[in-house]
């Protein structure tokens, strides 16, 4: 069971932020709050993946002269660094989108809350 | 054959419908007489082909379209299929001369007076979709495989709704819509069917559901079919669309209703008894009580109707009964004689529901009790209306008397090993006095008695000759056979009586 | 935001923050080789940089002003660059971003592939400076515009609060304009 | 109603996270199969292929430089056109005036 | 030996124009539309040509950068990514056309980052289904749903909102994919789609793996719209600008759903597709009886679209041959049904200044031509022989049928039923008046309004689309046996 | 070995993103979000992945920052929930 725990708590406690990502995206009525769960749901994912990367007693994945590139387990596995340089650009600019989503709803109706949104839209009809 | 006759039959039409569609108001002023042309000259193919056929020739097959490895276009004509074939053709060829003055006058009726290019193109429209009719019974009639077979309902469903919301009566839209869904539903059951028969024979040919019978899912096959056919005959308890189709559909087109719903009365003998005769055994009772309570309770809803259109729609309710009456007693005779007296009933439904039709045109009355005494004024509808009556309730020299005759024979023939046959075969002759009742019932009020004083005495005369004279036609086709049932039989018995087992 | 910040410190610092954030993403571009670092975040502190200093010193004032349109341009520009490394390379009889294969004589293999990074990694930051400014300028002057026309339905709403009580005639009250039409 | 929807939706997701997180190997384990460098079917594994030949490939010694640029550009340049996409994006949902 | 670049040129062709366009578009808007035509075209031809080469030559590979597959990145062309290639660049090429007069319309000074934006889409889309690996599918993923965020976005004044749903939910869809990737990468350390196929062929299923697939699977549902996960789509399809949907609904659900046919392909059906089956005879259900509570056509068409995916995803869990080949079918039919529809929802909207279903009196006088396309989609729709969806709906049929599942077979005709029920509820407000209760009222000339089409730019396409619908389905029997067939994998 | 450090880091994260949803004023939940996004590059550096680590702060504490206070700006500052 420790033994479980100390192998797994990082997963765990990433697993617990998914979901308060996702729990944010879910329940928060507030525009921009969406928008943070929404970042938090990505961050937990690219955390997950830099720990799939990670090695007991590795170095960080630029070659040291001194160790060479034959020892594979001296270094961390450098591709899920890679695939989350692209994820973490991807979120970012995501982000932008729905920050100018968001102006541009702000701009029709004076608010970024869900249930006044959904109350005007009514309205309009 | 090399000049693939039923290929004409099915798509000249076709083609002379989308002419008409192109042209639009250009093609309005023929339109009515190509469409009779066009009807024609099918019909005269059918003919010769019959007749060949009746000289002892083999019957015609011909291929055309592969869809997919299950699904093919190809036409039978044989004895079975080829009478209906011809006879709703001769059907539409009538009925397309006599919609044309019926046709104007409704354009007016419900679109008021137009300038002439858009009158001609609503009469172009209602003859584009008039030809879809002819398509589909040729179509079913001569299809060999059950998807083609589904095609061709769905197309007469199609083309009944977009005729009817265009140039029906008053509910006509609504009316069209429920008529499309019954008719979407009995079709989806048809589909239901067929992808039963596939599952179990891995094709969709007619020919191969024989393969089915004897195994457990052949009942399912048949039970799953009939609910979808029996929705389409107006069966008791899916008749709920016929009175109100009727009611509200453009009368010139009332024969090619009739058509529409008994069709499926030939459906059922040519896919499911036939191919499936001993496991369709079970089925017989329940279809003759069935047959028993529509055909009284469509008498009798019939004789409460004062509209002229409902009478017809009524009694329409009570007629498929007989054909299944005869599906029912499941012996070769009375099967002959269903046949017989569905393409018979057919007949007489046209002549007495457009006779009704040229009354409405001419006076512009549709309620019985407001009419009267025509008979004097317009003697040549008197006589077509009295002819009607008796086609519909089998008076001797019509077709009609002569498919009762051996319908009831039939089913008498049953009688002898079955007791209800023998109730419901008693009742079901007793249940003709009912039309006798309510056909002479009608022709009475409204052509005999005192002439109502709402009528414009003047303008009700004999309407034109392009009207009667198709008519004339039918009753004296309907005589024929009646007076030699040998040419239809002949046709009808090799593919029925040779085709059915012996019963274990 | 297109007006400066009238804090003097504020101008100060930034002004002096300016050059150096530039100065470090250059250096993070052009080492990205060897250290963390690269032309995304290179082109991130670009745009950091220049981001800064309209926020604080107004657009006009900052150093690097484009309309909005050419930094999109420049950005596809950017991109540009990338791709046409990777179509140089495929012209060039090798596949489609095989750098070995790049039309540039007196380098072996490994060279070539060191030189097609830095090439790439270019265009990277230049794309992504580019479209991050373009991002930050269509927001501001979408807001500026906002402004200037106002948000349209609190000030009908204003509006219609002002006329309604006036057709009674009632008189409005102070708080009258302040209440809010939509009931919560 | 629609909250404890929303709870037990998170609830069940929560669960068959857990599990599948406890059953994948341990963090650092150097046997993970993304740390092999030969998978069972007899393929590199690339993350192992990575870290022997970045520098004898592209003489850089910062592997994640070369795996970002050379080995999987393709996803870099896809990476690049996103940030592209956004701004067009920002441009087409904000412009209100004649470009 | 370097094989055919066609399948790299497929998306870069796309790629390239989409950096080109907004440059063009200084210089002159109209450049920027021949130059996206020109692209457009060429894509399209290009997926015709790789498709031929597929069926003659076998499955064509592209590694990018000259790596091998595990090591770098590969584009895949087999006969089901080919045949798919086709649908995605030959639609998007009609769609595109259409597109310039209808943005011209309706929001002219956008058309460059209309184009631009289009062209994106296309880009993200037409990667997606030739990729050969599961990350750059993610990046791809991104980029087409990026596009579509924005497209979506810009139409009515609702449109933002939507489109902010329409983020939300395809965020946390992708963030779905990815998570369930991260799953199948730490257990197989492998992202390319071969490689993973062959490993999981190899090692069988563990907890991590199927929950990996599940999420990557959930990702895609949400991304195609399938039922309890199509709260996005209507409203997106509703408030977006029709060349905008015209675009995005007949090809973005469909690629969606590519995606997740190929995950379940590569992974070997794993035993979760018999939830998803019944998720997806639900949303056939639940989409047709939603649509006929609508009064807007094109959030009726939306709704039946949320029907449509049900059947193609229902087609692909019952893991038969006949139905695989039903769902295939179906992507290609719905996505010219949906061209046409929502094509014609556009011009209507345009020349009619209303949606609203029973508002849409005399239409086929005024636009006969488009009725006429809107009629061919219908009876595709509803599953009229001669056109293409009666076939795609005998195949998920005979699926049923070969795999014993009754209750699918019911769901299909039921939906039939109802499909029916909602088109002709259409055509019913459009041909004739509904007559509420008593009249034989004249109605002077009524349907003598003046002919008034959309444009031939716009009507063109649609008519193309609509031949299409015909052809597919006369020619059903070629299509299925020369191409689809060969991509149906092994059950 | 140094996973307290990482489990603090964890922790802290945690609560940041709960403190992030749950604040009522925006601004509050944004410079929270920052702290948050500044743990996680530090998880990332304690994982050995450098680059990805500078990419996050760049990004969080640049460019993500700025526009999330101008999209406050641009908005309002204050949630209901």
């Amino acid at each position: 069971m420790m033994e479980l725990i100390r192998g797994h708590y990082v997963y765990l406690l990433l697993v617990v932020l998914f979901l308060i990502g996702l729990y944010g995206m879910m329940v928060k009525r507030n525009l921009m709050k969406k928008i943070i769960g929404m970042s938090i749901l990505q961050s937990s994912v690219i955390l997950l993946y830099i720990a799939s990367g990670f090695k007991d007693g590795a170095t960080v994945p630029v070659l040291d002269p001194a160790l060479g590139p034959d020892y594979p387990n001296a270094y961390l596995n450098p591709l899920p660094h890679c695939l989350m340089l692209t994820a973490i650009v991807v979120a970012v600019v995501t982000l932008g989108v729905s920050f100018a989503l968001i102006i541009d709803i702000y701009r029709n109706y004076g608010t970024i809350e869900e249930p006044l949104l959904l109350e005007r839209m009514k309205d309009e009809e | 054959m090399t000049d693939s006759v039923l290929l004409q039959v099915v798509f000249l039409p076709a083609a002379a419908a989308v002419g008409m569609v192109l042209l639009g108001p250009r093609a309005g002023k023929a339109a009515g007489w190509v469409t009779a042309l066009v009807l024609a000259y099918t019909t005269a193919r059918l003919a010769h082909a019959g007749a060949a056929l009746w000289g002892g020739a083999p019957p015609i097959r011909e291929d055309y379209l592969v869809l997919s490895p299950e699904i093919r276009l190809a036409f039978l004509a044989d004895g079975l299929s080829l009478p209906v074939a011809f006879i709703a053709n001769v059907l539409c060829w009538v009925l397309s001369l006599f919609s044309q003055h019926y046709i104007a006058y409704r354009i007016e009726g419900i679109y008021g007076p137009l300038p002439p290019r858009e009158r001609w193109r609503y009469t172009s429209r209602f003859y584009a979709l008039f030809l879809l009719f002819p398509i589909g019974f040729a179509g079913v009639a001569l299809a060999t495989n059950l998807i083609a077979m589904y095609f061709f309902l769905e197309l007469l469903t199609l083309a009944l709704y977009f005729l009817m919301a265009y140039f029906g009566y008053i509910q006509r839209v609504r009316i069209a819509m429920m008529c499309l869904l019954w008719g979407i539903f009995s079709a989806v059951f048809f589909l239901a069917g067929s992808l039963l028969v596939y599952s179990q024979t891995g094709d969709f040919e007619i020919v191969r559901l024989g393969t089915v019978a004897g195994t457990p899912a052949a009942p399912w096959i048949i039970a799953v079919f009939l609910v979808g056919l029996f929705a389409k005959l107006a069966v008791f308890p899916f008749h709920v669309w016929m009175p109100w189709v009727h009611a509200e559909h453009p009368t010139c087109i009332a024969g090619l209703l009739a058509v529409y719903a008994n069709i499926a009365a030939y459906i059922i003998v040519r896919a499911l008894v036939l191919p499936l005769y001993v496991d369709f055994q079970p089925f017989g009772p329940p279809i003759l009580v069935l047959a028993l309570v529509t055909m009284v309770y469509g008498s009798l809803l019939t004789l409460a109707q004062s509209d002229i259109k409902r009478i017809a729609a009524c009694s329409t309710i009570s007629q498929i009964a007989y054909s299944l009456l005869g599906i029912g007693a499941l012996t070769a005779v009375s099967l002959e004689g269903g046949m017989f007296f569905f393409l018979s009933h057919i007949m007489g439904k046209t002549v007495f529901f457009s006779t009704a039709g040229i009354v409405v045109y001419v006076t512009h009355v549709r309620d019985v009790r407001s009419l009267g005494g025509l008979a004097a004024r317009m003697p040549l509808t008197a006589l077509l209306f009295l002819s009607g009556a008796m086609m519909l309730s089998g008076f001797p020299p019509f077709s009609s008397f002569a498919a009762e005759w051996i319908l009831f024979s039939g089913i008498f023939e049953r009688a002898a090993r079955d007791d209800l046959a023998l109730a419901v075969g008693l009742i079901g002759v007793a249940a003709i006095l009912l039309t006798v009742a309510y056909t002479f019932q009608a022709a009475r009020r409204v052509f005999y008695g005192p002439l109502p004083a709402g009528l414009h005495a003047e303008a009700v005369q004999d309407p034109p000759r392009s009207m009667s004279i198709p008519l004339f036609c039918l009753v004296g086709l309907s005589i024929a056979l009646g007076l030699y049932p040998e040419i239809l039989m002949g046709l009808l018995r090799p593919v029925i009586s040779g085709a059915l087992p012996a019963l274990p | 935001m297109k007006s400066a910040s009238t804090s003097p410190i504020i101008q100060v610092a930034i002004r002096g923050l300016m050059p150096v954030i530039q100065l470090v993403a250059l250096y993070v571009f052009f080492h990205g080789h060897y250290s963390p670092g690269g032309g995304f975040q290179g082109g991130v502190l670009l745009a950091v940089s220049v981001m800064l200093g309209r926020l604080a010193l107004g657009m006009d004032m900052s150093q690097v002003v484009f309309r909005t349109g050419i930094a999109v341009g420049l950005s596809a520009l950017g991109v540009l660059i990338y791709a046409s490394t990777g179509l140089a390379a495929l012209l060039a009889g090798g596949e489609f971003l095989n750098y070995a294969f790049l039309p540039i004589p007196g380098l072996d293999p490994p060279g070539l592939r060191n030189l097609g990074i830095l090439l790439i990694e270019a265009g990277v930051t230049v794309g992504v400076m580019m479209a991050l400014i373009a991002i930050y300028d269509e927001i501001v002057d979408s807001r500026g515009e906002a402004s200037a026309t106002a948000t349209p339905e609190p000030e009908a709403r204003r509006m219609e609060d002002v006329r309604k009580p006036r057709e009674k005639g009632v008189d409005p009250g102070p708080e009258g304009p302040e209440r809010t039409p939509v009931a919560p | 109603m629609r909250k404890s929807f929303h709870w037990l939706l998170l609830l069940a997701l929560g669960v068959l996270l857990a599990l599948a997180v406890c059953g994948l190997p341990a963090r650092g384990d150097l046997k993970a199969p993304s740390h092999r460098a030969i998978n069972p079917a007899g393929a590199p594994v690339a993350g192992t292929y990575y870290i022997r030949h970045a520098y004898a490939d592209a003489r850089t010694p910062n592997m994640v430089t070369v795996i970002l640029a050379d080995y999987r550009g393709f996803d870099t340049l896809g990476e690049t056109l996103v940030v592209f996409t956004g701004s067009v994006s920002v441009l087409f949902i904000l412009r209100r005036r004649k470009p | 030996m370097i094989g055919t670049p066609i399948p790299l040129l497929i998306p870069i062709t796309y790629l390239f124009l989409s950096l080109l366009v907004p440059l063009l578009g200084w210089w002159r808007a109209s450049a920027a539309w021949a130059a996206t035509f020109a692209g457009a075209a060429f894509a399209a031809f290009l997926s015709f040509a790789g498709l031929e080469k597929v069926l003659t030559e076998g499955v064509l590979h592209y590694r990018l950068g000259g790596w091998p597959p595990p090591i770098g990145i590969e584009f895949v062309m087999d006969p089901l990514s080919a045949f798919l290639e086709v649908v995605v660049t030959g639609i998007g090429f009609l769609v595109l056309l259409y597109a310039r007069r209808s943005v011209a319309v309706e929001m002219p000074e956008r058309a460059v980052p209309f184009a631009s934006l289009a062209l994106l889409l296309l880009t993200g889309l037409s990667g997606m289904v030739i990729t050969g690996d599961l990350f750059n599918l993610y990046v791809f993923l991104e980029i087409s749903a990026l596009a579509g965020y924005a497209l979506v976005a810009v139409g009515g004044r609702r449109a933002s909102f939507s489109a902010f749903r329409y983020l939300t939910m395809g965020t946390v869809g992708a963030s779905f994919y990815l998570l369930g990737l991260a799953f199948l990468y730490i257990t197989q350390g492998t992202l390319n789609m071969a490689d993973m196929a062959r490993l999981l062929a190899l090692q069988g299923y563990s907890v991590p793996v199927v929950s990996g697939i599940l999420l990557m699977v959930l990702g895609a549902s949400l991304k195609m719209a399938l039922f309890p996960m199509h709260g996005w789509l209507p409203d997106a399809y509703t408030h977006a600008s029709s060349a905008a949907t015209a675009l995005i609904a007949p090809i973005g659900t469909k690629v969606a759903a590519y995606v997740m046919i190929r995950i379940l392909m590569l992974t070997g059906f794993p035993p979760i597709i018999g939830w998803i089956a019944w998720l997806a005879a639900a949303g056939i259900l639940a989409g047709s009886i939603l649509a006929i509570a609508q009064t807007n056509l094109k959030r009726m068409l939306a709704y039946s679209s949320v029907a449509n995916v049900g059947y193609i995803a229902l087609g692909v869990c019952l893991a038969h041959p006949l139905a695989f080949t039903g769902a295939v079918l179906h992507i290609l039919n719905h996505a010219l049904m949906k061209a046409v529809l929502f094509q014609a929802a556009g011009g209507i909207a345009q020349k009619m200044g209303t949606l609203h279903l029973f508002r849409l009196r005399g239409l086929p006088a005024r636009m006969p031509l488009t009725t006429l396309a809107f009629l061919i989609a219908v009876f595709s729709m509803v599953g009229i022989p001669p056109t293409g969806g009666f076939f795609s709906k005998i195949y998920l049929l005979f699926g049923t049928i070969e795999t014993r599942s009754w209750a699918f077979l019911v769901v299909i005709l039921i939906s039939t039923l109802l499909n029916f029920f909602y088109f002709f509820r259409v055509i019913e407000s459009s041909f004739f008046r509904p007559d509420r209760g008593a009249d034989l009222k004249r109605e002077p000339a009524a349907e003598a309004g003046r002919r008034d089409e959309m444009s031939l730019s716009m009507l063109l396409p649609m008519l193309v689309l609509a031949a299409a619908i015909l052809a597919v389905g006369i020619w059903n029997g070629p299509i299925v046996e020369g191409v689809i067939a060969r991509g149906v994998p092994a059950f | 070995m140094h996973w307290e450090i990482e489990l603090l880091m964890m922790l802290v994260m945690i609560t940041a993103a709960l403190i992030a949803l749950h604040i009522r004023s925006l601004l509050a939940a944004v410079v929270t979000l920052n702290i948050f996004s500044f743990m996680s590059a530090g998880l990332m550096v304690s994982m050995g992945a450098i680059d990805v680590a500078f990419t996050e702060a760049v990004v969080g504490a640049g460019a993500v920052g700025i526009f999330n206070i101008l999209a406050i700006f641009c908005t309002t500052r204050s949630s209901l929930d």
